[in-house]
């Protein structure tokens, strides 16, 4: 790759390629160049965080608490962490059904968020949108979106308006794969580029749609960076279970939005941990493929690169030990919210606050 | 006071609202330089230049993503889809996500934006361009429908619509495009949700929209001469509807005929129908009419396009069969 | 005569169409080797292979442009589109060219194509993955459209669906695929357009559809114990749609209560609701009253969609408001 | 162009490559290996025939005989005509409003066509169709579309359905360079290569949207053949006001898809001589465009070629008058004709000939 975003991550890289080999990115491989300490404590307190998150969201699951379906993000958080780091206050995130980790990212609370996914009155939209649909506008968390696709235009939306206010705040968008073969990728594709907007496209290629390879529905091998040059843009492909990796082409895809060079399109490539979405137990993927990806699992390699930097062990037992507690904490206050009230049903259709349609 | 095209009535009610309030922004296919195609926004871009006034790719998805990215970032785009039969190309943005945002962010997210869109048949343009799709918007909770008969109500109800914290589909009917009407000078304004009673008779209440409007008001003359007296209400707004001024019409008259573009099934007309006969049942002393285009595509030869749609002949015969 | 869950009886009709005409073929996401995110098409593959059950990339215009295109050209397809609400993404296909086809080339072609869909709310997927969208379709002409409350009529709907020359959408409502019923053996194909009597009471008549229907037995039960016996109809297809059996029942009862799971504007009560007020007036003693969800967007926590969707409870208290 | 497609056409090249520069392919180079006679002069015949049909055409909606809207394919004939020469019959064509050529093309009659547009009950479809829906499955004419995109997913599937019988009709599907910016182009260019399914997308890219030049709502500088790599495929340039370029490149493709080989993209640089529809005088387009382009009109150029070749002029002046005759004769035949009986309302909504929805 010789264009100019990737060019300046390789400057940065110690002695491999920003953009790790498709196949089989070697596990514990050096980094590019290192965040700052205080950047690489937070985004292991945000993989952490978003991790314990998770797992008690399945458990909870398990016993009845959370309802209706939810999609884990157990195994990406590299990708969330790295772009939630990058981002500046203000900035807008755009997420799909899979997007508790982007949401915590953005630094909303645990106990909205849990209360949402177990339908109660204190979650972040009192129960009305659940799982699929966090959004917390004060957090510049401008929503998640459940059918394939949509939000790549919504964040074009976004951008637009900051460009035509001339205020500065970038959209970064997230999507899976699988989102790349449906037609609003490619009009949103094509209209940012056009319109030269402040807006990153991050692609989560976790190899999978729903039970089908993404492999064998997709006419190129990398969904999102194969068809970068279909809009002019550069292939940008990073591993997205390394956070430095996703930190750092972040931070230069942010930065070149927010400073008017326009739209990127990142391809981070990752895994889910479990199935798509509830008790899926996502028998359908290749014992090794799965066993590969768990040795890749972002968090213990990350875990262990710090320690390898000179990074006191204590310090990182001390974030694992706080997220465990604030997971514990977001529960219970969670648990212990009642049901929404029925009022809430006829509430904010418009921006009356009700749902009449008659005079 | 002056005579002005329902065409032009659009670029004027455009303009005075981008005059007024910077954030307000148009897009859509063609929509600059050119004028739109149907001439309907000749000027816009002249006046606001090409910041404010978005040519875009045939990207309708792509479109009404940014209208409502925008609108929730600050903006009041007014978007164009440029036949209203090409909603079915973005009917996720607008039914999925624009509709549904406010309700499932419990109120977080506000959309105050615009879609207008060329409706209706006529115009000899086939089955893809001669929709009526009012109903289509009718039927998603979330979104508000206007649908106007007059230049004087496109300037009016647009600017309502502009200034309006919800999103609005604003139908244009193509139909009357090119017809004529008085428009006060000055800033226009309306409210949504309050139909227009455009002729008072005591025998029988007649709903309309957009073109059916003219049609039923040629009905009526033609009931006049042969003795029937009928109320004809401009409906202007299908959400919000103003249910207020058909059923007090109805208490009246005892006698209900709705006059619908759209093809017949589930129809506005049938919603109207349903409400009075819940709510106003004993009122009526015939049974209520609806006069539709019969449920098929529309065909593009002229002969047959105006066999489909409801004429002047079928709302009389409509109102003489409520009558009976 | 086995028991089976109406999710198993989706494969059953399909496997058995396809055992019957190698011309029917099956695609969509996930429907292959997955046997489709509801498991309602498990086992299909197997016994069909890749070439006639296809799974998709996520792409659903490509998905019903395929089938369109193959209908046009010999197979029958079953086309299957996840979730009902996904129709919009790929309205176009269905509304304007699929519906719209055999009219605009006078009869040249031919769509012999079924479109299923999971269809429905009660399930806690939220707004954008519970709509009850039976009346989008109900509302373009060119489109048969199916929505089966039982086991047994999944296989008969769904077979008479895919031998049908006409394109015709098949809702499963989600909230009954793991409702049991009684299946006969051996082939069944029904006849679309016939509507069941499901419960026969002379007070009132209730018309439901899909998983409207056992919430309306189960407010008949409770109305007869308190003295109140109705007429229960299962619609069972809006489009063709059983007016005669509806009216008949309603020149006997005298009272009609719709019971939808759709949002109430335009729904498909609104369309028999309006039908009845026109042709039957003078057979009702009392209000026509219409039991919807409101008309608002479905919530996602089960305390809201509970009090969204229409209950035993709602629909005993129309039947109520009907006979005052 | 190094790929497997553009070699075998680079091989029968005489003295230039098959895919003209974008800027101005110069008028008058010599095309890619002749095809036999008999070929070019059906070439001509149909060019020749598609230019009186349309210009009558006009004259007609001028005389306020032609209702409703029309798109006329005036300059594109070159394109209508390679492809439609290199189609065996039984193959599909699927076309857009700017169908006329396209219908001509696969040896429709000129009568039923010209009362199609006047809405006569002789038209193609009895006047119920117009303009822009012509359709005649005997000829292969498998319809044409005003929705842009949407027939591409279709052709997909009439080529599926080939696949799958195992007979060996090819799809071709054609549109302009606006349709590539729509989701469904995207949606079915991946699905076709997917499938290996055996269709030919034709991007008649004649440099205008409506009233919008291309270049300004588009990313790439050529809306198709950039695009081609997104979908794996090779990209494939040819001018498209070269007849002998359109058939080769069609006989290739089309070859291919019907040996197996899988869908091809093709984009063919063109222009249309007269406004979008109907009355538009196309007045947006600068005048030295319109100049350089009227000055490649692909049949002059191609009369001129023949000449060359040797062909004796009365030959072409016999294929002139025929064809006049025949638009006169056509003309005149749907003049005659009555508007359809209004009973054709309520036809063919449903396959038992009516349009009812109740029992
Ligand atoms: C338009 C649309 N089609 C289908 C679906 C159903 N669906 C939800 S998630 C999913 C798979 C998405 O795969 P990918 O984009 O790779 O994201 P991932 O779930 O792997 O994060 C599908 C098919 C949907 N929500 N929207
Ligand atoms: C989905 C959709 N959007 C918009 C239109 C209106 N429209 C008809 S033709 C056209 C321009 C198409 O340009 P192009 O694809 O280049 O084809 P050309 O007309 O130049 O042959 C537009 C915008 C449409 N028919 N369908
Ligand atoms: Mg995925
Ligand atoms: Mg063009």
């Amino acid at each position: 790759m010789t264009t100019p975003l990737a060019q300046q991550l390789a400057q940065q890289t110690a002695t491999r390629p920003a953009t790790p080999p498709a196949a089989a990115p070697a596990p514990g491989t050096p980094p590019v160049q290192a965040p700052p300490e205080a950047v690489r404590l937070r985004l292991y307190q945000m993989m952490v965080e978003m991790r314990d998150f998770e797992k008690r969201a399945y458990d909870l699951f398990l016993q009845g608490l959370v309802k209706g379906t939810s999609h884990l993000g157990l195994g990406q958080e590299a990708v969330a962490a790295g772009f939630g780091a990058a981002m500046h206050p203000g900035d807008y995130t755009f997420a799909t059904y899979r997007g508790h980790n982007h949401t915590l990212a953005r630094g909303v609370q645990m106990a909205p968020v849990m209360a949402e996914l177990m339908g109660r009155q204190s979650g972040l939209m009192a129960g009305k949108g659940g799982s699929m649909h966090l959004t917390s506008v004060a957090h510049g968390m401008m929503g998640s979106y459940a059918i394939v696709g949509a939000h790549l235009t919504i964040a074009n939306g976004a951008a637009w308006s900051s460009k035509l206010r001339g205020t500065s705040e970038v959209a970064v968008c997230f999507f899976g794969d699988g989102a790349t073969n449906i037609g609003a990728f490619h009009e949103a594709l094509n209209l940012a580029v056009v319109w030269q907007l402040p807006v990153v496209f991050v692609c989560e290629n976790n190899r999978w749609m729903e039970y089908t390879p993404i492999s064998s529905v997709t006419a190129v091998a990398h969904p999102a960076a194969d068809r970068a040059a279909a809009y002019g843009l550069e292939p940008l492909l990073v591993d997205g279970n390394d956070a430095d990796a996703t930190y750092a082409i972040a931070s230069a895809a942010i930065g070149r939005a927010r400073a008017g060079g326009g739209p990127s399109l990142v391809e981070a490539e990752t895994y889910r941990h479990g199935g798509h979405s509830r008790a899926d137990p996502g028998k359908y993927r290749p014992e090794e493929e799965v066993q590969a990806w768990l040795g890749r699992d972002p968090i213990p390699r990350y875990r262990q690169r710090l320690l390898d930097a000179g990074i006191d062990e204590a310090v990182l037992v001390s974030i694992e030990e706080q997220s465990r507690r604030a997971v514990d904490a977001a529960s219970s206050a969670a648990e212990a919210s009642p049901p929404p009230d029925v009022s809430l049903v006829g509430a904010n259709v418009w921006a009356d606050g009700g749902a009449s349609w008659r005079r | 006071m002056a005579e002005m095209t329902y065409r032009d009535a659009v670029a004027r009610g455009i303009t005075q609202e981008m005059a007024r309030d910077p954030n307000v922004v148009l897009l859509g296919e063609d929509v600059g330089a050119a004028g739109g195609v149907f001439k309907a926004t000749v000027g816009v871009f002249d006046q606001f230049g090409p910041e404010r006034v978005a040519d875009t790719p045939i990207s309708e998805q792509a479109i009404l993503g940014a209208a409502m990215g925008a609108a929730m970032t600050g903006l009041r785009p007014i978007a164009e889809i440029m036949f209203s039969d090409f909603f079915a190309v973005c009917w996720d943005i607008v039914a999925n996500e624009i509709a549904k945002t406010r309700y499932m962010t419990n109120g977080q997210v506000a959309l105050p934006l615009v879609i207008r869109s060329g409706n209706g048949g006529g115009v000899r343009f086939g089955a893809q361009h001669s929709q009526s799709v009012e109903n289509w918007a009718m039927a998603i909770p979330g979104l508000k429908v206007v649908a106007p008969s007059t230049p004087r109500d496109v300037v009016g109800l647009l600017a309502a619509a502009v200034r309006d914290p919800d999103p609005v589909l604003f139908f244009e009917q193509k139909s009357l495009y090119a017809t004529k009407g008085d428009v006060p000078d000055g800033e226009i304004v309306d409210e949504l949700g309050k139909a227009a009673v455009r002729r008072h008779g005591k025998d029988a209440t007649v709903v309309a929209l957009a073109a059916m409007v003219p049609r039923a008001l040629a009905a009526a003359e033609e009931l006049a001469t042969q003795g029937v007296e009928v109320t004809v209400i401009d409906l202007r707004s299908l959400v919000p509807l103003d249910v207020t001024t058909v059923a007090s019409s109805v208490a009246a008259t005892g006698h209900l005929v709705t006059v619908e573009e759209n093809p017949r099934l589930c129809g506005w007309g049938a919603e109207v129908a349903s409400i009075i006969a819940e709510e106003n049942l004993f009122d009526l002393d015939g049974p209520i009419v609806r006069v539709t285009t019969p449920h098929v595509p529309l065909p593009a030869a002229d002969a047959l396009e105006d066999a489909a749609m409801p004429s002047v002949a079928r709302i009389v015969e409509g109102v003489r069969r409520s009558l009976q």
